[in-house]
């Protein structure tokens, strides 16, 4: 408001996930090519569901002049909109969306489909094991929708079969691909419980074949990482065992590239919060635009890994 | 003898004494820390209509007493655990538990009281189990909710098959009214916790329950040894705070219009503080009907000025924090500079 | 017939045996002074009446019926009023609440009950007042004297027609005038046929209402007489363990 | 007269008397809740070592003692602040504010040595603030922490600007060998854990300091009418505390190769669930040196199994809130069966 | 000179008026009797005295200095002990610890100094057979009976060598046989040039005792008389407020 143009909200689900980190550095840098435009980043501090509504509440009581919301819970977000609906704030979503029957209440979605994550990371694994044999699943909060729907894309993918709603059923043989008991992995995206966990199954388990993360937080924490996955080097180098893991963070592109990591798939969160501030300014000044909008995704291996993110 | 006939009779023991009182009526209230914390909030208020025009309006006020009001339910519970020098970790987690029993309920096709009372049932287990390990088996309530809080996401998580719950079968338009809308401009939840706000008063005022439940926060010991059945009181403190919680899920579902089981995580934080802004003393022995909601308002009303008046986000926990803290200082001030 | 008996009570609190064997009856409209050096097992003993402690090993009867108490108020219906020698009060609560707790005393507001705080208040001030002592019912007992947390406990016992009172040391505190007032209210509860078991250690006192003083030693009792039959140089003598047994 | 001179002498006090104790030895250990943890540890173990060959490996055992040892490590400190009836729920933000200030000092360039020391100063800093708060101004220490736990995170949002720092500038390999090698097999913050016990042993033990804190424990006001500096003990008991999460964030560090301001989110459940599991009673006025580590030992224990054991993802949580309870529950049914 | 004088002396708590207008003085050697009902006034004023609390007005000098005691150390730096009604004790430590709580005693092991368990379970144990009191060292004070607990209480007094002993109801709980080894006690002191007050509702005692008795009715001081100018009856008249003032 500063400078007399649109105020526009970026809220992520939390704030202490380096990946929305880059949502915000994309966000800045729209706003510095935007004369006219403040970018306004805010979100809860953890990943709460109630605290990021009463910010949009909040934001909306406010009246910026736009949102973009990563909404952590769909159906309670939308009726949060409402409101914004009412007070004519345009609003968008990003990194996930609302539910289809809401959709009318966002102009438009601009992010990843959650699903092909989870699918580019089983392919990812079913090149290296065409034969399929034992996985195991590791996500984030435990009724977190985008995770669940990348659970659901990893197993349609492994299993080559329809599976229901997210998160689908654990695999008992489809495809080939079993997935181990005590599986999968809960994290509440906390790193350090993600190494843990990884550990532990890694020990309990010496023939698995395959260990699928759909989140960054398993290699947030590097040193760690490295030290529970050392032991394993050889066999992820000759094929026995195989470690993906989501997005495309710069220590585990190092990661990958140190052969400790098999494959990485990548969003583009810099996209996402650069493209919203765009979106939304157009938005609000009455243009039309596509509906909805994907970033893409970055799919790395063992080979590729010096060139596969832009 | 006779000397002593003439003056006041320093032997006679009359009513002037024995209706006296160190303090009384206003200088009471003076001295309980709710007071000095709604004094916080009217100064906190008063300053923010200053700051910033959309803070005075009907929609701000609207959702701020939305918010608060189902942290205040879960506190009035709480207040009475706390009282017993006991604490309820588990409440988080029973909202999740709660608002998957009942979503599951609704889901099947059953009618708004039906899930209502399952979700009661829910919540009544849970409090009853907590209540009788820490009563009857002497565990550490920190120990045996901390492990309710464990073990009621677990069922949460197997009940909902790690799914999210968003349609209500036959009554979902009835459900989601109750929960999320209002009457005369005040929203329903709201309503329910002026309600429940005043039985509680009532209860701690004049019930012999309220009574005792402060007798065995201030010493368990002689309470026992007065014939209260100290046991059974525990465990209906722990009914008691769940099923608070049990309203609040119902609540809660209705107006979110979605139920997972990762609702509540980390909520039992803000529920205590709550309680303990209002006056609650962890050590037990303290309760005021009203220090929950202005408690659980004062949370809320800092997290909202903080953004309306356009605090960077990163700052923005620092102030939370601060405010929660001056808002105590207040009273203690105050408390000390009397004395 | 006795109103209470104890035979053979035993209660070990790990290595230290506070009691060992101790017989004792008492029978309707009397007064049995208690006594024993400090650590002799008195209020060990009055607890296990009052049935805050089980015994190790013993048998209770009340009107020759065995009985067990498994907790405080099982002795409270049993007809046992006890002023505990810690007086037990909840500090949170004002001297008037501390009286009438666990019995408050309600009133109807139409289809409610609601506690009568008058008349629990002004009730209150009379026993008080009945003591002679200046203790404001309205006032937390945090910030009592010792004498008015005194006449706190006692004043409790008086709300009740119990057949036994039990009273460990209540004039401890208390000074010259509501001692008077104590055992004054001891006489009149005999002269109403009601027991009474008094610890002290103010000879005086024990002689002034007992019929009977039974003395305590390390856990065993030593003599059980008359007053009638023994002298203040005797009962001192016995507690010290100067006089081995009597 | 003359009868008594010939049997013992009922009036004399000697030796026999004073240094008579009700339960001595063998006896006394038995009471305690942190050896009874240990048996439920122990029995654990016996059952794990049948159920899963992972688990008794070499590696596994490794695994499971540093994972622990950083909990072991803050749940030292907090015995003493749950030992004087306080409770410090900032430790989990004060991790991640250490882990910051030390990201950025390494980061910067600066050497080990530098990086610990401001690591140390920081927590130092955020103790100092708790306890004055507490001790001098009597704010309940649950308000006051959770207040810090808010503001703590938040600089550490804004002194990180929210990023990730892997960077540890030219003593890198030193600072990650401290936090995540071992001497002789055995993890070196497992090392650190220990000495820290042996510590904390000898002080509550053999100090004043550790006498008084315990005595603040017991009755605060008769600790002060001893002429017991209450007020700079509860002081000194924060900073302690505090200090204890400054050597789990430098050694934690080490181990994870990188610093987050999101990092110890929650912990202080997991810190003070360690604490009271170990027998600490949030009442005040009991502390075990050992139950740090016991109690902390056993948490990490029961998440390790579960896994090796291979139970369902969505049954854990539930396993781990039942075992935490029967853990406590052992120590209680033994003592009751004895009395 | 006097050791010990207040002047004028107020407290209140809210309307409550605990004291208003007190003077005493007290010399070395001397002992004084400190009487009146419950709720006098009688341990607010012997709390002044020890810097437990401030007075609401009014001036203490000691040797003539005026002094502010803002907290229990002042007090007993300024060579002033006290055993307080309530005890205060740590129920959670052992009586020996309670006794030399605030000042342990220590020894050397190398360059470390290490709380000297044996010498301070010895010496504790000393203290109590020399009251004769059955008082264990090594066992929590929690489960002691009454009489022990004081014994703890009263053998702290004895560490240091104060210039002023203040004993509040010090004889209240214990039994025959320790009331004379505390009374043999307070002679001692006074034999040595220590003072002493006494607060007691046992008149034998301070008559035994005391060199004056003072008394007061509702917070103000209505005599201050030398025992030998005075009698048990006079006092009790003065307590109940039979006798206006003397
Ligand atoms: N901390 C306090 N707050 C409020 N009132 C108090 C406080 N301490 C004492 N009082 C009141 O002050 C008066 C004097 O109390 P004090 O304890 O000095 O009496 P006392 O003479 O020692 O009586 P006793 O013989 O029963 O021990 C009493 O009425 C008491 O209720
Ligand atoms: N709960 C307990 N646990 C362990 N020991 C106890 C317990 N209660 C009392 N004792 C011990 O039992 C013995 C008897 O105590 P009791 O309180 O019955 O003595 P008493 O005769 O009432 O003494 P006093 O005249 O001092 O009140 C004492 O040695 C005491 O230390
Ligand atoms: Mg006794
Ligand atoms: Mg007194």
């Amino acid at each position: 408001e500063a400078h007399g143009g649109y105020t526009f909200a970026l809220v992520p689900k939390a704030m202490n996930n380096p990946f929305f980190d880059l949502a915000r550095d994309g966000c800045y840098k729209a706003q510095e090519e935007l004369e006219d435009v403040t970018c306004e980043y805010i979100g809860p501090g953890e990943h709460t569901e109630l605290e990021q509504i009463q910010i949009v509440q909040d934001l909306i009581t406010k009246g910026v002049d736009g949102i973009a919301v990563a909404p952590s819970n769909a159906p309670a977000m939308a009726k949060a909109l409402e409101d914004a609906a009412e007070a004519g704030i345009p609003v968008m979503t990003w990194d996930s969306d609302l539910l289809p029957e809401d959709a009318e209440l966002r102009t438009t979605y601009v992010g990843t489909f959650n699903y092909d994550i989870g699918r580019h990371l089983a392919e990812l694994v079913q090149a290296r094991h065409p034969d399929g044999g034992t996985i195991c699943l590791q996500t984030g909060g435990a009724a977190a929708a985008n995770h669940n729907e990348r659970l659901l894309g990893a197993r349609e993918q492994l299993a080559g079969m329809e599976l229901g709603d997210p998160p689908g059923e654990p695999l008992t043989g489809q495809g080939g691909w079993t997935e181990i008991s005590g599986c999968p992995l809960i994290t509440n995206d906390d790193g350090n419980v993600a190494v843990q966990g990884m550990t532990d199954i890694l020990a309990a388990n010496p023939d698995l074949t395959a260990f699928l993360s759909t989140g960054a937080f398993t290699q947030w924490f590097d040193n760690a990482y490295r030290n529970a996955v050392e032991p394993y080097q050889e066999e992820m180098a000759n094929g026995d065992l195989t470690i993906v893991v989501a997005d495309t963070l710069p220590m585990q592109i190092a990661q990958t590239k140190d052969g400790l990591g098999n494959g990485l798939v990548g969003q583009r969160p810099f996209e996402m919060g650069y493209k919203a501030m765009y979106i939304l300014k157009d938005i609000a000044e009455g243009n039309e635009v596509e509906d909805p909008i994907y970033t893409g995704l970055d799919v790395c291996n063992n080979d590729n890994i010096d060139t596969c993110v832009n | 003898m006779d000397k002593v006939e003439e003056s006041v009779d320093h032997a006679a023991i009359d009513d002037e004494i024995t209706s006296r009182q160190e303090v009384s009526g206003f200088g009471t209230i003076l001295r309980t820390q709710p007071f000095w914390v709604f004094v916080a909030i009217i100064a906190i208020g008063l300053v923010m209509s200053f700051v910033s025009d959309a803070f005075m309006t009907e929609r701000n006020m609207f959702n701020i007493t939305r918010n608060m009001a189902f942290f205040g339910i879960m506190a009035l519970g709480m207040s009475a655990v706390i009282c017993t020098a006991g604490i309820d970790l588990s409440v988080g987690s029973l909202l999740g538990l709660c608002a998957i029993t009942l979503g599951l309920t609704l889901q099947a096709g059953w009618g708004v009281l039906p899930g209502f009372l399952v979700c009661m049932a829910t919540a009544a287990v849970v409090g009853l189990i907590n209540g009788v390990l820490i009563a009857y088996l002497r565990l550490a309530p920190f120990v045996v909710t901390l492990g309710m809080l464990a073990m009621a996401r677990s069922i949460a998580m197997v009940l909902s098959d790690n799914k999210m719950i968003y349609e209500f079968g036959p009554q979902q338009d009835l459900f989601e009214w109750i929960g999320g809308e209002s009457v005369l401009g005040v929203p329903n939840v709201v309503w329910v916790l002026g309600i429940l706000t005043a039985i509680f008063w009532w209860v701690w005022k004049f019930t012999s329950w309220g009574r005792w439940v402060i007798a065995i926060g201030g010493n368990a010991q002689a309470a026992k040894l007065s014939g209260i059945p100290v046991e059974r009181m525990i465990v209906s403190v722990y009914v008691v705070c769940s099923m608070c919680t049990g309203v609040a899920a119902f609540m809660f579902i209705g107006y979110t219009g979605s139920a997972t089981n990762g609702m509540g995580v980390t909520y039992e934080l803000n529920v205590i503080a709550a309680t303990v802004i209002g006056g609650a003393n962890l050590m037990g022995g303290v309760v005021y009907a009203l220090g929950a909601p202005i408690g659980a308002a004062l949370v809320e009303l800092i997290r909202n000025s903080l953004l309306l008046a356009g605090i960077p986000a990163l700052w923005q926990q620092f102030f939370v924090g601060l405010f929660l803290i001056l808002a105590v200082l207040l009273e203690q001030i105050r408390n000390r500079g009397g004395k | 017939m006795s109103l209470l008996e104890l035979e053979s009570i035993t209660k070990s609190f790990g290595a230290i045996h506070a009691l060992s064997g101790v017989d004792l009856s008492i029978a309707p409209g009397e007064a049995v002074g208690l006594m024993g050096d400090n650590g002799a097992g008195k209020s060990t003993l009055m607890k296990i009446i009052a049935g805050n402690f089980m015994p190790t090993s013993g048998e209770i009867r009340i009107d020759g019926q065995r009985v067990e108490f498994n907790k405080p108020l099982d002795a409270r219906e049993a007809g046992i009023e006890i002023v505990y020698q810690d007086l037990a009060l909840c500090d949170n609560l004002t001297a008037g609440a501390n009286v009438y707790l666990g019995r408050e005393l309600k009133k109807k507001v139409g289809p409610f009950s609601m506690l009568d705080y008058a008349a629990m208040y002004a009730n209150a001030g009379k026993l008080f007042a009945g003591l002679k002592s200046e203790t404001r019912p309205r006032d937390l007992v945090k910030q009592m004297s010792g004498g008015q947390r005194q006449a706190v406990a006692i004043a409790r016992t008086q709300l009740s027609d119990p057949k036994l009172v039990l009273m460990d040391e209540p004039t401890a505190a208390i000074s010259v005038r509501q001692v008077a007032e104590v055992l004054a209210l001891i006489k009149r509860l005999k002269e109403t046929g009601h027991a009474v078991i008094l610890v002290s250690h103010r000879m005086p006192d024990v002689f002034e209402v007992c019929d009977r003083v039974a003395v305590l030693r390390r856990g065993t009792k030593v003599a059980d007489k008359k007053i009638t039959d023994t002298s203040p140089e005797e009962v001192t003598g016995l507690i010290i363990g100067a006089i081995e047994a009597a």
